[in-house]
């Protein structure tokens, strides 16, 4: 082998020998991947499977922002901390495990919640975005972050036994404002942490948004931009329905749309939702 | 007819529902009279989950066949002997 | 809190209280877990993810069974092991990994082949199997193993972008040989070291696998028995598709088959489908 | 028309063909006229990693409207206009 072939080096030919054998991604996916940066919002439930795929796999730089503490009770889903860590930054955590399985990618932690005021500047680092968040008003900023800096953005939730992804923002499809103009009333916006979820569920979300995040860097194959998944893991059904494009109406993709950086940092994410961003008082489980 | 996404909860727990909906045009059902329907038959508990004024709540989507209403009419779109509607409630947790 | 609720401990109510919230899941469903055991064959590309989830969930005890080694070009996918472990026998890596996450199961390392002349004896110690391998011979190995031993059987397989998944001789459902009675020719046979896997496709069908043990583990909700759910990567579709009842004719599990213990040991699985059960012989790949 | 699970290599790497299978009973085809029409219209190469004597090879699955069609005649079963008849070769990796 030797020197480098298209920027693969000999470590890597042989590290993502069965990427390059397929003939639908080869050599040219396996470079695009090493030439792409991806920041996972949120080191939980989905974060987890989807840190530990997109280390693995070879993406050139991995940014990972959190400002959760791993906790005990995290652990039946969020596979990607070890007990040890149990009281730390879970973006410390996060990164020592994608390391120990790949040490030969970049990792950039930021050990705080995103928001309006820092996300603009942590954003703009990154090629492709994933939402891995457990809150509305968090999935609002994001996406609104990713149409004024023009990311795509790969949007999971899961909550109880169920998961739903899609892929926003990305080849003239909608953001996701498009889909939820107006956001639900807070009695609709129930969070794993009061309502439960089957560890596995977010398993399942985080493991086809790193496939989504994946395909999205190579630039092969189709993505779910215009789709979205449902899983309903009680009964094994999965459902892949269309979904409308980009809104002529919306406020912030739309055609006539004026939201500026300044507009987007003065915004009130959690005013516009009546929910708060941060998950700090729980409540607790008495049986 | 599906709920998912929390929705199965304010129909007593039951995801699936086969309803045959009476309408008074022989010739045309339209969403906005299966909502209706709906309001009145099969919600026990809480409206304010699923409608608002006359269509659904915000952050509730509603799929016929596979397709998102927006696609096909939304309270305008006409519906068929066999048509497959979901609402579906967007999750936020991870 | 204090002592134990239904075999639970206040540790585990604390640990696992996003599970004990469900409706659909709650005390019963995790005490079901603690009380399972569950046989992993294979800790590869769907083992990874399937270990971690079922170790993170709180199954009683863990069986993992393989005499493969870690190597660098599996880490692409094999998300459990950590470069530390390349030279080191697969099931202790994944045991450590598990540990690392879960210290409070009981974890059972069987470094070795699964073949006729052990598989009654390990598997003959679970409640539940999980077909994790990467060959044809085994496939069958094993299925006949948990018709004779009467367990319920979770395979999954995945190759390239495409990957499989279902459940096999539970309630009154299929086994492998009521669907694939003759063997496919050999040219059929395709392996991830010779063909090539997106490392991704094997952590969506794991954790779907694990997703399965887990409802028969607990007991809740409806499992893939009956029905196969088959996934493509590359475009992001997923079929669930209805497939045959158990056979009439089946050797194995068919109400006239007299598959016994004795037989099973003495059969000749890679004459069968030749085809072998070890992958030693590794093609080098040259770019 | 869809092939997965490595059949699709044999016609050139198209997965979904939407075909127009001419019958000389005008009111009746079957999946065996299809795999007939099919072996000699669209396999490009290795029709043995398709055809086995008059039916599929051991290791394919054939789905009829997402039902396995030893449930539903398999090659007398009875096609339709609009039917989607998948072909699935088994997977044995991990
Ligand atoms: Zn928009
Ligand atoms: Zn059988």
């Amino acid at each position: 082998h030797g020197e480098a072939v298209n920027g693969l080096n000999a470590d890597m030919i042989y590290r993502y020998s069965r990427h390059l054998l397929l003939p639908d991604f080869g050599v040219e996916g396996q470079t695009n991947l090493a030439k792409s940066s991806i920041l996972v919002v949120g080191a939980g439930g989905l974060g987890s499977p989807i840190l530990l795929y997109l280390a693995s796999c070879g993406v050139g730089c991995l940014g990972i922002v959190d400002d959760d503490i791993v906790e005990l009770n995290n652990l039946h889903r969020q596979i990607i901390h070890p007990e040890a860590f149990v009281g730390h930054p879970k973006v410390k955590s996060a990164a020592a495990s994608c390391r120990e399985i790949n040490s030969s990618i970049k990792l950039v932690v930021h050990n705080e919640a995103l928001k309006g005021s820092n996300a603009l500047d942590i954003v703009s680092k990154y090629d492709i975005v994933v939402d891995a968040t457990d809150n509305l008003p968090s999935r609002y900023m994001i996406s609104d972050c990713c149409v004024v800096l023009d990311k795509p953005l790969i949007s999971g939730a899961a909550l109880g036994m169920e998961g739903q992804l899609t892929v926003y923002h990305y080849k003239g499809g909608p953001c996701y404002r498009c889909l939820f103009p107006i956001p639900p009333p807070t009695a609709a916006c129930q969070r794993c942490s009061d309502s439960g979820v089957l560890g596995v569920v977010p398993g399942v979300v985080g493991c086809l948004q790193a496939l989504e995040a994946i395909k999205v860097a190579s630039g092969i194959g189709e993505t779910l931009s215009g789709r979205m998944l449902l899983f309903d893991a009680l009964s094994s059904r999965i459902r892949i329905v269309n979904i409308r494009g980009r809104s002529l109406q919306c406020v912030t993709c739309g055609p006539n749309a004026i939201f500026t950086r300044q507009m987007f940092q003065a915004f009130d994410y959690e005013g516009f939702t009546q929910s708060s961003m941060s998950d700090k008082a729980r409540p607790e489980l008495h049986l | 007819m599906v709920g998912g996404g929390g929705l199965d909860l304010l129909c007593n727990g039951v995801k699936i529902h086969h309803v045959d909906v009476p309408h008074k045009d022989q010739n045309r059902l339209e969403m906005r009279d299966l909502l209706a329907w709906v309001q009145s038959n099969l919600i026990k508990e809480r409206p304010e989950m699923f409608i608002k004024e006359d269509s659904v709540r915000p952050g509730v989507l509603v799929l016929v066949n596979d397709c998102d209403w927006e696609l096909c009419g939304g309270l305008g779109a006409e519906l068929e002997e066999k048509d497959v509607v979901v609402f579906i409630s967007t999750l936020h947790g991870g």
